[in-house]
């Protein structure tokens, strides 16, 4: 090889003549996302790595991330995951780092599953067990995923599509990755992105929608105080609840089974070290590698497409009729109660933990100083969590 | 298609709507329960004791943390050592003696840390 | 899909109207051990990770677990583990998480080994070195694998389960699981929750047999005081017992070897970031890992056989025979030292550090209050996790 | 098959046996040949030294915690900053003029946290 | 199977009468690297894993490691890393726990990247921000590294070997891990104990290089304080230089976007959960699995070979002539800035953070006590990781 | 082949040099381009206002620990609660009284802990 022949090569590998218009506009987009999460803190714990590796993937020839997120397979490599890895190593060359993330990560649904299971062990139940009536606003703001759903179809998604749109407005972005994984992949990075974004911007979406709803006089009704909740009655009920969610949609039993394992650990209080362990270590190992993994799916191609605009749409409109759902449900119960229940704590079964149960405490106080309700809507807001989950369960089963 | 497929989207969310407040029903039902049994079992189990409460209550502060720096106070005021450290039970005198205490911490200590393999 | 086929759909594949009697009763059998370790605190950080996780696979159709434990494979796959994966995608549908776990971690021994790691780097074996003649009662303690394995063979168990049977008497739960999934994976859960659940009735089992074997005048003896062991002693142990062991039983030589990487890590005093991690935050992620994945194999085709009621008792067996065989050895030991060795410390030689040593210590102290044979105990203690070591390497390359 | 797994058995039996005590002997034996060393060698080294300690002796509390307790304490009392923190070694005044002290910090840390690669 | 069998058996398969002498050398070489370790701290938390792995591995039988590491594959099978796998399965059984961590972990590239990016969370580029010209030091110093690949090639090495080699002169352990493994496994183990070695030597080997080339004059030139640099320079430099780098030689992307992630979440101050995880947690256990598993490949049949001294001798060239490209070019940057630069600091363009730096102003310190000039020679040493990693790149895209 | 591999040496230092210098190089001047504009931004943001500091000025000690061990020295020194305990804002006294303050934390907890999930 000669030093011309050399500079040649080098020069046409170089990333900078392979650069797409695409490449350009995702790196702008995930210079946006950290921009964000730096400067408002935005989630930060996802959006800086989703931005940041998305910056990354879209450098040409980086080869960080080598294989397609939603490939054309033969029918006999279809649905045999270790099959698929061979297929596409041999089709694409050895994975990158970004392409083990994803595909051994994300795919096999690891990530998602181990957060759901640190989640359960940084989650009080508390609030919801003393008031367990509460945990039907966390059915209802599921209504939101279901009007979501049904406007994506209207707008040419086909169903799975429809539904990994749809549970955007549940609020939990582990669910949304759990579900779009298994239904739709390709429109995965659109979806998590969407997620967690709006899960940011809760504070911006939900207030006008609760004011449009409820009246001032409904906003200051204050509400009695929990009774306790003993140390037993939090071990019981994350191994009842494992159960009968368990045996009644058994689809969602991955995800509310890790959630309740996790929290098992946490209120037995005889295996500290693990509790630690799934909240801490293994949380923030898992955390980093499903924010390269979400990233590295924001490709050009498949993020720079019109079905993103919409998706990002549609995920303001889940947000909102979700917030709706809860708050009117609240109110459907504030008359059965003969008003004893603050309609607007529906607005928190939008899980969103806790960040929808402190904007309704802000709403709150904003009537009425003295009125202190975000323990309530704590019960909505976890009861919000299983709620997305089993909604999640019966796509699953319908559509999996 | 995107009739079709509408049709299909209502059947779920009729099912997904029903699901989901039938199974947090079922649960709300039975945290109600538990809680009924919980107050049963807690005034069965002695009228007179207290109810069991959701965690030891942190009296002022962590004991450990007050004993660590209590310990360090009068190490600092003194530079002796406090005649009684609170922070950990101590095994006997006679251990002390025997000079391999420092064994038996770490082994115990062996124990605490992952039960007993 | 009209809505009522869909409400069939649903309800057919409820768990509810899918549970078998052997899944009722595995969970109540989960749920047990849960009661156990929250309670009774037994060995809290494995037994509630396993009983939790086989509530949790045996709702049916939670597809978190969808491959069979000890599955007829053909021969091309056998001792293949990466074409064994793929037959098993291909045959019984994607991994759930606790295949996943089960498959990759515990199958290749990773978790087991990296368990023995930890250990190492947080035992102290300063005992044995000060006293070298005890680790032959570490020794001793391992005819009571012998005797539970010779039992299981008249019973009918086969040379395989007989010896993974056997090992439970070792007290050894990583030795146990290791030797288990090597030899005869389909008991593997039933020796599995043995060797845990006996380990945490050491001082029900053991006293007993000690009283039984040992008069109150030779429970009186007292110890002279151990000398204290240099550093560099303590250095070169592990790097000794790893060389000789590793040409003398090379087949002990994964269990030993991680061992003793583990204490030198803790010894040599220049790594104590690594010794830490190995201590905690690794300990801590695979110990959920190997509780999760043992609960996991607890499913009732495996686990509900006559055969599990015999291996629990049969556990016993090897508990009582062990600590006899170390106390007789001590006895003999007593004699020739002319008096010297208190004979309870061979009792010791069942590992369950430091449980029995701890045992040992509490019946010298009911005999005389200022009795102090814990140190001299923990020799034959930690001895005891060579021993079993070496036990399941003869095993191995007996029969693996 | 049970007598021939049986006699099986029995012959693994011998040989584990013999291998663990065999094994356990050995290490024993290296053992007591290694403490010997270790005291020749120690009394070679120096018959004045002390024997190699197990583990540098805690004296009292641990130092650093008694430093850090030390400067809150005087913190907390004079709220000004402490004359002397034993905490850690300073660069030299030099450097605190030179106003990039928390650099030197920062990469002096990174290398007593892994080493230099 | 009669008693007298299994005995001779045993025999047969004891380790101690199949150790070779390659065996009985590999385990000294390994006893010495922990020895160097332990008593004279040279880099602990790599060369003692490395060390007492490589004693392991080399007791026969063991069955730690039971795979070959630069195996003949047949075509089809090349290059695609799972099927590599199954094929060695077949070929040479099942894996060991070393065979897992060195092709799943090590030869993915998993564990290098990770090193990067905790490295990343670890650095702080502040000096070199504060004074860029700077940087041209740190590329200076790579000058070492195609002395020695031209040595190398000259002495009979072929292309790749002589590139792998000549990365040693970079001092930067992963880096050197990461190349060879991509273009010469065979002698991974070799570069890789070379560079970990030699970095703990950089006090050794530097002064006599430096004193030759500068005059006591020249040592005692003062630098001017550095200016402050804001933490949104922090922030914006590694975007920048990975969108820079990236761009211009895609072939160093992997290393140095891990490497500038990391320092991203250092500096963003948003994620700090992240950045702690990847400097300990995460960081700790890599460690181990990198030092295990480079000290696997320490095998008779491969490090005992001619070779490999010539490696361990070209290393040396490699870091002696690295030093003094570094200084040459900097007594031509003192040249052109009329003395304000002291020439010095381009030694620490061998990476090699921080030690590199500080052996500079030891030699500052000896002509002047008063001279500090440690921040200004930490620009060239973190330039120099940056700058090994673009080498690394260009010899990927012109021999990958 | 020794001699093609030279050449070929040769030619990879040439490239190789060349791109070390220039990235590096490319990478230096981007980086006097964004000090230059952080100073112009400085500037023009406030005239008075301070230069963005690297990290805040850590003044005296952590504020956290001196407000647990000054809490402890009072707790030890008095046996009773300190007034004012600046480790943490606590919630409105009507939440102290409402006893759930501990479920507040534990949420608030959550919440610093991992965002918002
Ligand atoms: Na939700
Ligand atoms: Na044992
Ligand atoms: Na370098």
């Amino acid at each position: 090889m000669g030093i011309e022949q050399a500079i040649i090569d080098f020069f046409e590998h170089m990333g900078l003549v392979n650069l797409t218009i695409g490449n350009i506009i995702m790196i702008l987009v995930g210079l946006t996302l950290v921009y964000l999460a730096i400067r408002y803190k935005m989630e930060p714990l996802l959006l800086l790595p989703i931005g940041i590796s998305a910056v990354l993937v879209n450098l040409p020839l980086s080869h960080l991330a080598n294989w397609p997120l939603a490939p054309q397979l033969p029918p006999e490599v279809q649905d045999n995951i270790f099959a698929t890895l061979s297929y596409l190593n041999q089709q694409y060359g050895p994975p990158g780092i970004f392409d083990l993330i994803y595909y051994l990560l994300i795919r096999t649904e690891v990530v998602p599953l181990l957060i759901f299971f640190g989640l359960g062990a940084m989650t009080d139940f508390g609030p919801m067990i003393a008031d367990p009536k509460t945990a039907l606003l966390g059915a209802a703001a599921q209504i939101g995923v279901f009007v979501a759903m049904l406007a994506a179809l209207v707008l040419g998604f086909d169903l799975t599509e429809a539904a990994s749109i749809g549970i955007i407005g549940g609020a939990d972005g582990p669910t949304t990755i759990y579900l779009t994984t298994k239904l739709a992949p390709h429109i995965l990075s659109a979806t998590a992105v969407a997620a967690y974004s709006y899960m940011s911007l809760v504070p911006l979406i939900q207030p006008p929608v609760i004011k449009a709803l409820t009246t001032p006089e409904e906003r200051r009704i204050r509400m009695e105080q929990l009774r306790p909740v003993s140390k037993r009655e939090k071990i019981i009920f994350p191994i009842a609840s494992m159960i009968i969610i368990g045996l009644l949609v058994p689809s969602a039993a991955p995800l509310i089974g890790m959630l309740m394992i996790g929290n098992l650990f946490r209120e037995s209080g005889v295996v500290e070290r693990l509790s630690k362990a799934a909240q801490e270590e293994l949380m923030n190992i898992v955390t980093i590698f499903l924010g390269l993994g979400i990233g590295s799916t924001m490709r050009a191609e498949s993020f720079l497409t019109a079905k993103t605009l919409i998706i990002l749409g549609l995920g303001i409109v889940a947000f909102a009729s979700a917030t709706a759902g809860g708050v009117l449900f609240g109110k459907l119960m504030m008359k059965l109660s003969g008003g004893r229940i603050n309609p607007m704590i529906g607005a928190a079964g939008v899980s969103a933990v806790p960040m929808s149960a402190r904007v309704v405490q802000r709403l709150a106080s904003e009537e009425d100083p003295g009125n202190f309700i975000l323990m309530h809507a704590m019960g909505p807001n976890v009861a919000g969590v299983i709620g997305t989950a089993v909604v999640a369960g019966v796509f699953l089963s319908a559509l999996g | 298609m995107v009739i079709g497929g509408l049709m299909e989207g209502l059947s779920i969310t009729v099912l997904g709507v029903t699901v989901v407040f039938g199974v947090l029903g079922i649960l709300a039902v039975t945290m109600y329960a538990i809680g009924w049994l919980e107050r049963r079992l807690v005034e069965k189990e002695d009228g007179g004791e207290e109810p069991v409460q959701e965690s030891p209550p942190k009296k002022g502060l962590d004991e450990k943390k007050i004993a660590v720096i209590t310990a360090a106070i009068m190490a600092y005021l003194d530079q002796k050592r406090p005649k009684e450290l609170p922070i950990k039970r101590k095994p006997s005198e006679a251990w002390w003696l025997s000079g391999v205490t420092s064994h038996v911490g770490e082994v115990e200590n062996f124990n605490y840390k992952l039960g007993k393999w």
